[in-house]
């Protein structure tokens, strides 16, 4: 019988020493109580009907005491659990992407390469891994336990979020927000592999195309192409190089370009429009699956010149429209 | 304590607060075709919370009654506050986070 | 409303409940219960507020466009017309302090033509929404150049003039009842505290139209 | 004052609240407040009956890691009957209704609430949402969790959830309507002499809750609506596919849920105090300490409801603030724990079934509380949330804390409600069997939950099975713990001993009229002399 989880991502040491910590502090405090409570119940019982217990008179210091040590104690925990968190929070750069798609009762994932997966997750050892998680139906969220790690997928905009495995091996992976009759069956298993293997295992199997390729021929079936056309007096901005930047919007808002930019400029282009652009573009809700909106996000994004990556992923087939960021 | 006999405004005060609320009325729907960037929200709701104020003080009696009435009322209006500002909060700040880690 | 049922007549002397030491102190309860009501009652709308205020900051574009299709004419008008009808409640419930009968019932019909006026008003503009299709679900149609939120935006003013439309047939019923009671005399100079109550409640029914008026018709007036 | 009346008329019996009147009808349309406690008594009984069995079906499943007694369907329906009737129609009116519905106006020294029909009001309002919510979830079938999260509760989920949200919504009235109630009563209904600052502290933990209820119910209440109103008319507030944010659901919810949690312990943290001090005769320690933090619970616990959605998307600066708050709110909770037990500290310290309950809570309460710092940690609720570490974090909170609290208020105030004593033996041993079975129930859960096990889990995995048939195991003890008393209260009724006015020999104006209390409670409307819990100065022996 397992009683402590498995530790295999850089979280992992971070969460359970925290988690440590807490559960000195709690036994710690429970068991002062509890020795206080059975002492005095024991020590002060009722030994006559009629005893008149002792004055004891109040202590402003005392309560001042047991007022500031507690105070203290949650600001220190405070301090140490936001540093946990805000190192779980932001990617690094350098994180490979792999583009998660979670719906009644499963997820999909797809590598960058196009290798696709249900419910399971191939992941190198010791590379940071940046997940762009989708909802097509209800609430879901990924959550793998080895790795400490959990994220809520909304409907209607992504999730993303990262991890960085440390120990090879096979780990649970959960649905942990419930979503309906099958919740309990949208289980599956994150297999970290080491670089070679990692290596053997994304060249084998069925190779689709890459991801912004598929994106690349989205964009082209649904005609975005002829607006964003990629040249003087174009009817759409331009596409080229805009990830991560900060763009202009009407009415002299300003607005990073993410992913959730991006897939509202899709779903929703009335929503925020650049300046210089007429509202003309109509809105592709309900016409793109979240899994074409990924696709088309992961397209305009290797448009951009993509941060510097290690080599470890194997090279994708070159795609139209497609430019290789040059690694360093 | 006893909210018993309060006076009563007279009616020359109800009618003076009428006339001030339908003045503002009138004002809110005359500022609101003018352009003043971002005072057009900040203008509409002062006006409205000057009219709910008037007719909280004059007409609900407010301003005749306990102490405690005020208090339970401003209550309403801070949890209110509570709950606007901090829901927003959530919303305002999400796009404050960079993409990346440095 | 239900705090006015507890100030209702008893045995012993006729307006004194059991429980209560002197009428003075009855009132005073029932003043203090009626404001912690509407203290409910503002949160209760709060709600809904809430969600107007964060959908207002994150889809402006859409609420400004949607809130330029409602009729302002209209809406400037109930605002006027609830605004007198506060004034004839709080006459009435003066003239309930004095005991004058047939003062209050005046008042108190004044208050009621007025309060169905403006419920005649929101009905006709309600009627339009139908036509124009502006009203949320599977009928809706985003209108021209706007967002797909300004759906939302029709949804949370249907929902809140909804509500307050209710409150003031509720307002409505109440004042009805005290019409009755009216009649048959019940308030005198000493006991009056029902119709100061119903009182309360008008004007703070008054009081979310007066924020709701501004919201719904006017925040995006000056937009191009 | 009270031997007087029994002692001159000893042929006929003593008039009091419970023989006043007899029938169907003088308990159905009473105004008096501790009838209306009784009916409440009733109602919560057997909405716990309710809750408890689906707990035990609930159990039961979980004792196979296969998915085999139940289907997924029946399993999730379940779930979700066992919370919203724990909830909304056990733990929230609980204490309030029930104990403060009885004791509030005795305490203060009032004929009554001060709006004794709003009162039996609000008991039909709850029946009648209690009922309405049952058949819904029974006959129709709701699966949604308590939470009704959208969109699952407005697009996908297919069970009767608008019938839910109705009986909710009137339980919520109800709920406001007694908040209010109590608000109104202890403001302007004290007796001479009951100044604020010798109000007993279960009036200060009522006056606390009854805030929150009044401030925080109506949001719930709206937003309720706000889910019926989508599921019926596709408004598209809180669905992504027209535009809306599931999240600013969780956002209104929680506004109120979270504070629902100290509606129900906080009337518990009253009643405990009661206890505390009762059972071991001594003015209890740090009476402004333990009154003013109830007082700050109550603002707090408004503050600290984005802790539900560390993980859920929101922005990480409000998790930040989120979680500062969400430990700040426990430092009143450790200001009360603190102060109870230095109470006990040179006392005369009684090990009748109440104090046993008393001290039950205190250790449970403090386990439960501080596993909420766990919570209230930003790096750690992301793995901990969503798993049995919050399904054991709350129900230590909420059966260790709001039911132990519960219990315990039952016997020591029962003698005083019945007029009869119940037998001591048979509650010692239940209460030690509650105490022990709720560990085994709930203890093994953390240890499930940081092993990474999410809740609503129909089917899990096969390494999880030992700490589930512990749990399971726990489950049927406590089951059994809550039976006896049940079994005896009822035989008391009956067969048990004439309690007197004041068999624990404390101090309070509860206990200074005959046991059963006549229906204006006083003969004469008490005046307040001595300061609360004053148990060194013996000028009158308290005992009736």
């Amino acid at each position: 019988m397992p009683l402590f989880p498995d530790q295999a991502s850089t979280f992992a040491p971070h969460v359970d020493a925290l988690y440590l910590f807490l559960v000195c502090l709690t036994a710690f405090f429970s068991l002062l109580i509890g020795t206080l409570v059975v002492v005095f119940a024991i020590k002060y019982r009722r030994r006559a009907e009629n005893e008149v217990p002792d004055l004891v008179h109040e202590s402003g210091l005392l309560e001042m005491t047991w007022t500031v040590i507690p105070f203290l104690i949650t600001m220190v925990l405070f301090v140490w659990s936001s540093w946990v968190y805000f190192r779980i929070t932001r990617p690094p750069r350098e994180a490979m992407d792999v583009y998660v798609t979670g719906k009644q009762w499963m997820w999909k994932l797809q590598h960058a390469n196009g290798r696709m997966e249900m419910n399971e997750l191939h992941v190198p050892v010791g590379r940071a891994v940046r997940l762009t998680m989708a909802s097509e139906d209800v609430i879901h969220s990924f959550y793998i336990p080895a790795f400490r790690f959990k994220r809520d997928v909304v409907p209607g905009r992504f999730a993303t979020a990262w991890f960085e495995a440390t120990r090879p091996g096979r780990y649970h992976l959960f649905c942990a927000q419930y979503c309906g009759t099958r919740h309990s069956n949208m289980i599956g298993w994150v297999h970290v592999l080491t670089p070679a293997d990692y290596q053997a295992w994304l060249s084998g199997g069925v190779l689709g195309e890459s991801l912004a390729s598929a994106g690349a021929k989205r964009f082209v079936e649904n005609a975005c192409n002829t607006c964003h056309a990629e040249k003087p007096g174009a009817r759409g901005p331009s596409l080229n190089a805009i990830f991560g930047k900060v763009q202009r919007l009407q009415g002299g808002q300003t607005v990073v370009v993410d992913e959730a930019y991006l897939r509202e400029s899709i779903v929703n282009p009335q929503a925020k429009l650049v300046e210089g652009y007429p509202s003309i573009m109509p809105t592709y809700q309900g016409l793109i699956s979240e899994e074409g909106l990924l696709q088309l996000v992961a397209y305009v994004k290797s448009l951009s010149p993509a941060p510097a990556a290690p080599p470890v992923a194997a090279p994708a087939p070159p795609a139209p429209g497609e430019r290789k960021a040059a690694t360093k | 304590m006893s909210a018993k006999g309060h006076a009563h405004p007279t009616l020359k005060v109800y009618f003076a607060v009428f006339a001030a609320l339908m003045i503002f009325t009138a004002l809110t729907v005359w500022a609101a075709f003018e352009h003043l960037g971002i005072w057009n929200t900040p203008v509409a709701l002062a006006i409205a919370v000057t009219k709910a104020t008037l007719v909280v003080l004059f007409f609900m009696h407010l301003r005749y009654s306990p102490r405690l009435t005020a208090v339970v009322l401003s209550s309403s209006l801070v949890w209110l506050v509570i709950l606007f500002v901090i829901t927003l909060s959530d919303y305002l700040s999400r796009p404050w986070l960079p993409i990346y880690n440095r | 409303m239900a705090e006015a049922h507890a100030a209702a007549p008893h045995a012993a002397d006729p307006r004194l409940q059991h429980h209560f030491a002197d009428l003075a102190a009855q009132k005073e309860a029932s003043t203090l219960g009626m404001w912690a009501f509407l203290v409910t009652e503002v949160l209760f709308f709060g709600g809904m507020f809430a969600a107007y205020v964060v959908y207002r900051a994150l889809f402006t574009r859409a609420f400004e466009g949607a809130s330029n299709l409602l009729d302002i004419r209209l809406g400037a008008f109930n605002t006027a017309v609830l605004i007198l009808s506060s004034l004839t409640m709080a006459i009435a419930v003066r003239a309930a302090s004095q005991g004058r009968k047939n003062l209050i019932i005046l008042f108190l019909v004044l208050t009621i033509v007025l309060g169905s006026t403006f419920l005649g008003v929101k009905v006709e503009e309600y009627r339009q929404k139908f036509e124009h299709h502006e009203v949320p679900g599977p009928h809706f149609v985003v209108p021209e150049g706007l967002p797909r939120q300004a759906e939302i935006f029709f949804s949370l003013y249907f929902c809140m003039t909804g509500l307050h439309a209710l409150h003031m047939i509720i307002g409505v019923g109440l004042l009805t009842w005290l019409i009755v009671k009216a009649r048959k005399g019940a308030f005198t100079g000493s006991y009056n505290s029902p119709v100061e109550m119903v009182g309360l409640y008008w004007h703070f029914v008054d009081i979310i139209w007066i924020f709701l008026f501004p919201l719904l018709y006017l925040l995006g007036r000056h937009a191009p | 004052m009270s031997s007087a009346v029994v002692g001159a008329l000893p042929v006929e019996p003593r008039q009091h609240y419970l023989n006043v009147r007899y029938g169907v009808g003088s308990w159905l349309l009473t105004v008096d407040h501790k009838r209306i406690a009784i009916l409440y008594l009733i109602g919560v009984t057997f909405f716990f009956a309710i809750g408890g069995v689906f707990a035990a079906l609930i159990r039961m499943e979980l004792l196979t890691p296969p998915g085999d007694l139940f289907l997924s369907e029946t399993y999730n329906r379940l779930f979700t009957t066992h919370g919203v009737m724990m909830v909304f129609f056990f733990m929230i009116p609980a204490i309030p209704s029930v104990l403060g519905n009885f004791l509030i106006p005795m305490m203060i020294g009032a004929k009554d609430l001060a709006f004794p029909r709003i009162n039996l009001l609000s008991w039909y309002l709850y029946m009648i949402g209690g009922l309405i919510a049952l058949w819904a979830l029974i006959h129709g079938g709701v699966d949604t969790g308590w939470t009704f999260y959208t969109p699952y509760s407005t697009v996908y989920s297919n069970g009767w959830v608008v019938v839910t949200a109705v009986g909710i919504f009137l339980a919520g009235f109800s709920s406001i309507l007694t908040g209010l109630n109590f608000l109104v009563t202890i403001h302007t209904m004290r007796a001479p002499g009951m100044t604020w600052r010798r109000l007993p502290l279960f009036v200060w933990a009522h006056y606390a809750t009854s805030i929150i209820q009044l401030l925080g119910t109506p949001v719930i209440a709206i937003t309720l609506l706000l889910v019926g109103a989508e599921r019926l008319f596709h408004l598209g507030i809180f669905d992504p596919r027209q535009g809306g944010d599931p999240v600013l659901f969780q956002h209104l919810f929680w506004f109120y849920s979270h504070p629902a949690v100290y509606i129900m312990i906080l009337p518990a943290m009253g009643v405990i105090s009661e206890l505390v001090t009762g059972m071991s005769r001594k003015p209890v320690f740090g009476y402004k300490f333990i009154a003013g933090s109830s007082l700050a619970i109550a603002v707090l616990s408004f503050l600290v409801w984005g802790h539900h959605m560390f993980v859920s998307g929101q922005s990480v600066y409000a998790g930040l603030v989120f979680s500062i708050l969400s430990f700040l709110v426990a430092i009143p909770s450790a200001i009360k724990v603190f102060n109870w037990t230095a109470t006990l500290y040179k006392g005369s310290v009684s090990y009748q079934t109440p104090m046993l309950y008393a001290l039950g809570f205190i250790g449970l309460f403090t386990i439960g509380g501080l596993t909420g710092l766990f919570l209230a940690s930003l790096g750690l609720d992301i793995h901990v949330h969503d798993t049995y570490f919050i399904i054991a974090h709350f129900h230590y909170i909420m059966v260790g804390g709001t039911i132990m609290g519960y219990l315990g208020g039952l016997h020591y105030w029962w003698p005083k409600i019945s007029g009869k004593l119940y037998p001591e033996a048979w509650a010692r041993v239940s209460a030690w069997v509650i105490f022990l079975g709720f560990n085994l129930t709930f203890f093994p859960q953390f240890i499930l939950g940081y092993l990474g096990m999410p809740r609503r889990y129909h089917a899990y995995p096969a390494e999880f099975q030992v700490l589930n048939v512990m749990s399971t195991a726990g489950a049927s003890i406590l089951g059994i713990g809550y039976m006896i008393p049940l079994v005896y209260f009822f035989w008391s009724m009956r067969y048990g001993k004439t309690a007197p006015a004041n068999p624990w020999g404390a101090t309070g104006l509860e206990w200074q009229t005959p046991s059963p209390p006549p229906t204006e409670n006083f003969p004469v409307t008490p005046v307040v002399t001595r300061e609360p819990y004053d148990y060194l100065t013996k000028e009158e022996p308290a005992v009736g």
